[in-house]
């Protein structure tokens, strides 16, 4: 196993980076963030110092080692802040998703037994206040914007800035402790306690230390040779193991700097501001990001239009070559400087992505066309795959090798495993420790040498090393004749439609596949006002036979390129249906990272599976939904069931 | 098209509210000012001086000190002319007083003489709005042309009433008078203009700015939220004046050299400075200088087209130029009130969002 | 009626300390026409106080009379314990009273970022020079005004359009500009001229929000005028009630609510 | 009886003749104003072109002869026929409607809602315009217009007066005649605004558009009217004048001279015009008579401005307009 024993020139913890980083880049900067106009700036110096007095205060609020700190709120610097000053007087930053409502913070808070949180605002005060009595060991909070608080019984309470202040204060009197402190934090000491939201069950708390964040960190940065100099958004929830790797790993490592928007909804213009050198977003957003530029550039005139088409079809050609290396002849290259100059950049520049050196996509699999139109662009966008337990990185596609349908190859001190039923099993310095208070989770998911289940089914390209991952290994099933049955697989080609917004393949032990499609409310609207078809609903529209009619185009061609992997040329959909409401979390069918939960969507429509296997042409059904405000309604269709073509192929037995 | 906008960011307000925020545009107009100054010294001779680049410099101050008044404080004025005979005068009996005081000393303090013949003629401003104030400056224009053809002091008891620019240096070199180097007074005018436009632009960007436009916008609230109208409209006048002071001074000692005051500075100039500002764009400074450009312009194109390929006389050329600055300015004031320098914004905006619409 | 000899304790409890501005038997006139007749009343220290009435009560024109723009023929108005002598209106501004406007008075030619900073022009001091050469106080000045208006900005919440020309906002936006203006000066006291004619119903509860939090975050003295009782009733400590130029009800909204004459106003005969 | 006071009567008199004249173009003004809030600049210029168009119609110009000659190399200045002034009156007159035709269908009808002020500019581009098309049509020579008025001294008056006092008094009859004319020009209007359909929709929409369009008069009509009659009014001024001191350039600056007129009488009353033209007309001549000399003389250029700024000062909106009560 590859692990050296102790950091590289004992940078054994996230503070000691910090000291490295104060004295190293002091002056360059640490941290943006856009508020009152302007981007408000601290350098790596300053940093130190602020978190500092932060720590100072967090020793003099009588904070203990081995405490553990809740941090609450979207991406703002004095969060960030605040994880590290936690780490430095011992305690154990656990960061939470602040849209999580009250209950589930209170299962994550009583679980670990915080004493203390930081908190952005009054409305994550009154969040913790409501549930305050079912966590005995909860203390104090500190929030960091006092708007609305003023009023409030502050014996529980206290202003970040205060707490500063507090610390500033006492700084001869606890410096020397703060520093004895920091130097008892070790490779393997608790660096941050990381909850992942499962498809199933109640969070698991992973508890990842110091060795697993600056290993992954520092292999991963060389690995994709980040700089100094680099500029990063923060944006994801700072809960996920991702933004926690990203804006603290590697950016403690390699000294870049974490940019924070001003809020959610001016995201895309600080985004253009900042324009960021190494990027991550899921697929969700650049699919998004896409769907905008085609419906902007449907309004721009016939010149621009024609520009925009032709200089794309250039870049599809030729741009990933150029990204890759590979060789292009001259002209080629003159056509693709002119639409440079044309398109690409200006392009790029609208959207926010002119610097970008490094970008990352990952989560789910992103669509070929959405995957190659940024590239295309000259954007280095890659696809790493990963999940908390192995702090991010399992695999990850190295420049030049680069494709929509793998997941690179393993990272940097890396090991994979593939068991018979395909599942993936992986060995890194970045396995976790253990899931917090659940010894036996613990030992179901890695076992005594360490491998980790990563619960994805998936296979080795012999010829490229690649990483292919086909499916949930628990979702992975087989047909009636045996043959595999991967049905995320299939909802992925399927989801690849812009017109597609999910799909539940089902096919478990069945002889045939069927499928339930959600139609993106966007795209296929858009469609329809374009092509002036009117409706007055989301079922209406979904009913609609011309959306039919393109659902089932769509569905076929996903058959003909299933039927292409003949591992998986079982999996092709022969009947399906459109549904009336779009999956929701608020009705239990996906999780809150929009995940599909098949059981009980299974359980919830089981008259419409049953109408797609008894060849019914048509199924009348009520279902359950909940509205915005919490209310409970119904809401009846008929849907017609579709026969979708399929590709007739030579079954051979699956998976050997 | 051209805009690299991604990673040009402010981190302080200085960077946010300097006057081209955008890298793009800063370093467009560094190339043009090293052009100006580093460049076409090199290129110019005295056709081009004379026919289109002094005059251009000239208009260029008086526009920009017009649209102060006009443009950013509301306030509409048909005396330019008279406060440019102003300046003229001024300069000339400076220059004639203190034979050898630097020329620059002396258009200054020129413009402070207008600005405070502007304030006094600008006092009526605080009872008098509109377009009654706009007559009312006609006997700012007409008083003032008036007076410089009657009293003699004024040109010196010189028989022809004219007044002539006596040869003055700068640092030595001949910037007024018969014999002068096209490059010394481009210079001299250049150097003039871009001080005008940056102390305009610093001006406007700021508090009096602001007190001005509120004035402009809407002089009632202005004054409740605590504009004080006598200030904002006196510093008004003030400012605009000394920069047409400073035009007019410049008008005569280095361009014409000698100036009869009816015929250079009558009510004919008063629009023609109107129309530039008109023209180029109220409330902009870099209105004043479209609209200086392209009224200085339009007379030569005209003459070339008219004259020299057309072959008409000169009488019906300028003719055509009457009916279509004419014409213009009901045009502009029509289809696009802000003028070319609304035109310029909007051009810039379709740039930066290429190659989206909107 | 509560004692108010020195100051009282709001239902919420917030304290109401002296009095900021007293209007003894202001009486104004245009030509023949009587706007007020005889109306005195007093505005405390960080109480939120109201002046209401039917259309053409003459609540504008007393909001007129308190912000120096109508000099009142008979009456005296007490500021912070001096009596005022007529005054400009600009100058009143220069003492600490800042307004909205009924029918919105912003620059339609000025961003909001402008609009906002041309607010605190009261607060300027720095030199033509000093300005023409962006150099020095002027400068120092510029961005500290930067400061604060971005701070109000902030907290009305329109970073958004910061720098959008009013011209293009919608009008409920456009009220919330005018209100950043007032704001931005750090008034002493702050008159709003009717903050929710006009405004849809949740556009009516973000202001009543704004106007609560003015108070709750900068503890300014707050008078405004509204015809809409409904809404004044939840937001202000006092109410004058005027009708026909008379005052014809003062104290808390439930001491006017159950005022009969004001009853009689409301309900019986419409003036307009 | 002293001699100045003597001269100063005389004075006077030609100033009352002079203010006549002023008030006329300021009618023009006047006209305009109170209909559509317009404050017409190029009334001077109107009547310049009035006046051009008057002697070229007369003496049978050929419009545009000199772009003509000089684009075709052809040699044409006249038709070769004269035509009887009242004929060319009338011609001239159409030409007028013509161009308040134009003048509504392509300037105002786009400004419909401007601020005073972009109108105001408007009119000044219209009278550059209109200057220089005149220019064009009918040459920039200066050119005399006799419509047969009577010119000369005034024997009658002459002898009465030196019957009096010993000193006959100048009196030119033209302008005893523009006197006349003027005053049948008013009584005429005021005529036809009080008892006219026409006149009385015009007078609604002076007062308020709204009302009036309500009520179904069509402005673009009355827009077209006022200017026609402002056309009209023009037209007569350029008569007065281009028979007194000949059709030139510096006739469209009287029109400036009724601006002051305008500031003291107020934009929107007819009586004001007419008063505000004899104070004008007689202040600035009893002014150079008096303080002339001794000032260098040609006081006449400013003394009208300086007056009306001044009054101004104390009374902005004029000597009839009525008090403005500022509004929030």
């Amino acid at each position: 196993m590859a692990q050296t024993q102790s950091g590289v020139g004992g940078l054994v913890s996230i503070p000691a980076l910090l000291n490295r980083n104060a004295s190293e880049f002091a002056g360059s900067p640490a941290y943006r963030e856009k508020e009152f106009g302007i981007w408000q700036t601290w350098t790596w110096s300053q940093t130190r110092d602020e978190i500092e007095a932060l720590a100072l205060g967090l020793l003099d609020m009588g904070v203990a080692e081995g405490d553990f700190v809740a941090v609450i709120g979207r991406n703002r610097p004095y969060l960030y802040w605040s994880m590290v000053a936690v780490q430095m007087v011992g305690g154990v930053p656990v960061p939470l998703y602040q849209d999580s409502v009250a209950e589930e913070m209170a299962y994550v808070m009583g679980h670990c037994g915080a004493k203390l949180a930081v908190v952005a605002d009054q409305e994550q005060v009154d969040k913790i206040l409501e549930v305050n009595d079912q966590l005995p060991d909860f203390q104090r909070m500190i929030y960091l914007d006092p708007r609305g608080l003023r009023k409030y019984d502050h014996e529980h309470l206290e202003q970040f800035s205060k707490v500063q202040d507090r610390g500033r204060a006492a700084r001869d009197r606890l410096k020397a402790e703060l520093d004895a402190r920091i130097a008892r934090l070790d490779y393997d000491s608790t660096c941050v306690m990381l909850y992942t939201s499962g498809t199933t069950g109640k969070p698991k708390g992973v508890v990842l230390s110091n060795r697993n964040v600056i290993e992954t960190a520092r292999s991963s940065s060389e690995f994709d040779h980040l700089r100094p100099d680099d500029d990063i958004l923060a944006y994801l929830p700072m809960a996920w193991v991702g933004d926690f790797i990203f804006s603290v790993g590697q950016a403690y490592w390699t000294g870049f700097c974490v940019n924070c928007p001003e809020s959610p909804d001016t995201m895309m213009t600080d985004l253009r501001e900042i324009g960021p050198t190494y990027y991550f977003a899921p697929p969700r957003v650049f699919e998004t990001q896409l769907t905008n530029v085609m419906i902007r550039m449907e309004d721009a005139g016939r010149f621009k239009q024609w520009l925009f088409h032709t200089f794309m079809k250039v870049a599809r050609e030729v741009g990933p070559k150029l990204l890759d290396g590979k060789p292009v002849g001259f002209l080629d290259r003159v056509r693709y400087k002119l639409g440079d100059l044309a398109v690409y950049g200006p392009l790029k520049n609208t959207l926010g992505f002119s610097r970008v050196r490094v970008g990352y996509t990952a989560g789910e699999a992103i669509g070929p066309d959405i995957f190659d139109f940024y590239r295309a662009l000259g954007i280095n966008l890659k696809q790493l795959y990963g999940q908390t337990e192995a702090t991010v990185f399992i695999t990850a596609q190295p420049d030049g090798q680069v494709r929509s349908d793998t997941v690179g190859v393993p990272s940097p001190g890396v090991e994979l495993r593939i068991a018979e039923n395909g599942e993936v099993f992986y060995r890194s310095p970045g396995v976790f420790v253990e899931y917090y208070k659940n010894a036996e989770s613990t030992a179901g998911t890695k076992d005594a040498e360490g491998w980790v289940a990563t619960g994805d089914a998936g296979f080795i390209e012999p010829d490229t090393g690649h990483l292919r991952i086909i499916d949930r290994a628990k979702d992975v099933g087989q047909m009636a004749d045996g043959s595999l049955f991967a049905p995320k697989y299939v909802e992925n080609k399927l989801k690849f439609y812009p017109n597609i917004l999910e799909a539940v393949v089902f096919g478990n032990n069945r002889t045939e596949c069927t499928a339930f499609i959600n139609i993106d409310l966007t795209a296929v609207g858009n469609w329809a006002e374009r092509n002036n078809i009117a409706y007055s609903s989301y079922q209406e529209l979904a009913g609609h036979p011309q959306v039919m009619d393109a659902i089932q185009r769509h569905v076929e061609e996903v058959n003909l390129s299933v039927a292409e992997d003949e591992m998986l040329s079982g999996c092709q959909v022969h009947r399906f249906v459109v549904l009336h409401k779009e999956l929701d979390a608020d009705d239990g069918e996906l999780t809150r990272t929009r995940k599909v939960r098949r059981r009980i969507i299974e359980e919830k429509y089981a008259d419409i599976i049953a109408a797609l296997y008894d060849g019914s042409p048509r199924v009348s059904t009520v279902t359950e939904v909940t509205y915005e405000d919490g209310r409970k309604g119904a809401i009846k269709a008929t849907l017609e069931v579709r026969d979708a073509a399929t590709v007739a192929v030579a079954r051979k037995m699956a998976a050997e | 098209m051209l805009y690299r906008e991604a990673g040009d960011f402010s981190s302080t307000y200085a960077q946010d509210s300097q006057t081209f925020p955008i890298r793009f545009d800063r370093y467009r107009y560094y190339f043009v000012l090293a052009f100006a100054f580093l460049v076409v010294p090199f290129l110019i001779n005295d056709y081009w001086a004379n026919a289109i680049l002094l005059p251009f410099l000239i208009y260029a101050i008086a526009a920009i000190g017009l649209n102060i008044l006009v443009g950013y404080c509301g306030q509409v004025s048909l005396g330019t002319g008279g406060f440019m005979a102003v300046g003229a005068y001024a300069c000339y009996k400076l220059m004639t007083a203190f034979p050898d005081v630097s020329m620059f000393v002396h258009v200054i303090i020129a413009g402070l003489i207008t600005a405070m013949v502007g304030v006094l003629f600008g006092l009526p401003s605080l009872r008098i709005k509109g377009f009654y104030l706009a007559v009312a400056t006609l006997a700012a224009q007409f008083f003032l042309v008036w007076l410089f053809n009657r009293v003699s002091w004024f040109y010196n008891y010189s028989a022809s009433g004219q007044i002539n620019a006596p040869e003055r240096t700068v640092f030595g070199i001949a910037v007024t008078g018969p014999n002068t180097d096209a490059w010394a007074t481009y210079m001299f005018c250049l150097i003039f203009l871009t001080l005008s436009a940056i102390i305009a632009r610093n001006l406007t960007r700021g508090t009096v700015g602001r007190s001005w436009m509120a004035i402009r916008d809407m002089d009632i609230a202005a004054e409740i939220i605590g504009v004080n109208p006598l200030k904002a409209k006196l510093t008004a006048f003030a400012v605009s004046s000394f920069f047409v002071g400073i035009s007019g001074a410049l008008f005569f000692a280095v361009y014409l050299g000698a100036v009869e005051v009816g015929e250079a500075f009558g009510i004919q100039k008063s629009f023609l400075v109107l129309f530039m500002v008109i023209i180029g764009g109220l409330g902009s400074i870099f209105g004043s200088f479209a609209g200086a450009a392209f009224l200085v312009v339009l007379p030569v194109v005209l003459k070339i087209v008219g004259v020299d390929w057309l072959g008409w006389p000169t009488d019906i050329v300028a003719h055509f130029n009457l009916v279509i600055v004419g014409g213009l300015i009901v045009m502009f004031l029509i289809v696009e009130p802000h003028g070319l320098a609304q035109l310029w914004r909007l051009a810039k905006e379709k740039l930066r969002l290429w190659p989206f619409p909107h | 009626m509560l004692d108010q000899s020195e100051g009282y304790v709001t239902s919420d409890g917030r304290k109401i300390g002296g009095v900021v501005m007293e209007m003894k038997n202001i009486t104004l006139r245009f030509g023949g026409v009587v706007a007020i007749k005889d109306i005195s009343f007093d505005i405390r220290e960080g109480e939120i106080r109201a002046i209401i009435g039917p259309n053409g009560a003459g609540k504008s024109s007393m909001l007129n009379v308190i912000s120096g723009f109508y000099n009142p023929q008979e009456g005296e108005v007490w500021y912070r314990g001096s009596l005022r002598p007529p005054m400009k209106p600009y100058q009143v501004a220069r003492q600490g009273i800042a307004r909205t406007f009924q029918n919105i008075a912003l620059f339609e030619g000025m961003t909001v970022l402008d609009n906002v900073m041309t607010g605190r022009l009261t607060k300027m001091n720095s030199g033509m020079f000093s300005q023409a050469i962006w150099k020095g106080r002027a400068e120092a000045e510029e961005t500290e005004n930067r400061e604060k208006a971005e701070r109000i900005i902030d907290f009305l919440e329109i970073q958004s359009i910061r720098k959008t020309p009013v011209a293009r906002l919608p009008y409920g936006l456009k009220k919330r500009v005018e209100l950043a203006r007032a704001l931005v000066s750090e008034p002493s006291l702050l008159l709003l001229d009717e903050p929710m004619a006009g405004m849809n119903v949740e556009e009516k509860e973000d202001m009543s929000r704004f106007i609560l939090d003015v108070n709750d975050e900068f503890g300014t003295t707050i008078a405004l005028i509204e015809h809409d009782m409904g809404v004044v009733m939840d937001l202000s400590d006092r109410v004058v009630v005027m009708d026909y130029g008379k005052k014809i009800g003062d104290g808390t909204p439930d001491e006017v609510r159950r005022n009969q004459d004001v009853i009689d106003a409301y309900l019986g005969v419409a003036h307009d | 009886m002293p001699e100045q006071l003597i001269f100063a009567m005389e004075v006077f008199l030609n100033g009352l003749m002079a203010g006549v004249l002023y008030a006329l173009v300021a009618l023009g003004f006047v006209l305009i104003f109170k209909a559509s809030g317009i404050f017409n600049f190029a009334q001077g210029v109107m009547a310049l072109f009035a006046a051009l168009t008057l002697v070229g119609i007369m003496n049978g110009q050929v419009p545009f002869a000199h772009i003509i000659n000089a684009t075709f190399g052809t040699d044409l200045h006249y038709f070769g026929w004269t035509v009887p002034g009242l004929l060319a009156i009338l011609l001239t007159m159409g030409m007028m409607v013509l161009l308040a035709w134009c003048v509504q269908r392509f300037v105002f009808r786009h400004l419909v809602g401007q601020e005073p002020i972009i109108l105001f500019m408007a009119t000044i581009g219209l009278a550059y315009f209109l200057e220089g098309v005149g220019d064009l049509m009918w040459g920039s020579d200066i050119k005399t217009l006799d419509v047969g008025l009577p010119q000369g001294i005034n024997e009658t008056i002459d002898e009465v007066t030196f019957g009096w006092f010993g000193y006959g008094f100048f009196i030119d009859n033209l302008d005893l005649v523009a006197t006349l004319v003027a005053a049948i020009l008013v009584t005429g209007l005021v005529l036809f605004a009080q008892y006219t359909k026409q006149g009385r929709a015009m007078r609604a929409v002076a007062d308020d558009h709204q009302a009036a369009l309500s009520v179904g008069v069509s402005l673009n009509f009355i827009w077209i009217l006022v200017w026609s009659l402002a056309g009209f009014v023009a037209l007569v001024a350029g008569i007065m004048w281009g028979a007194k001191s000949g059709v030139q350039f510096s006739l469209s600056l009287i029109a400036l001279k009724a601006l002051p007129v305008l500031m003291l009488g107020g934009f929107t009353s007819i009586p004001g015009a007419i008063v505000g033209g004899l104070i004008i007309g007689v202040g600035e001549k009893l002014f150079e008579f008096a303080l002339g000399p001794a000032l260098g003389g040609a006081t006449e250029n400013w003394f009208a401005y300086v007056l009306a700024l001044i009054f101004l000062v104390f009374r902005p909106q004029g000597l009839f307009g009525e008090k403005i009560i500022e509004r929030v």
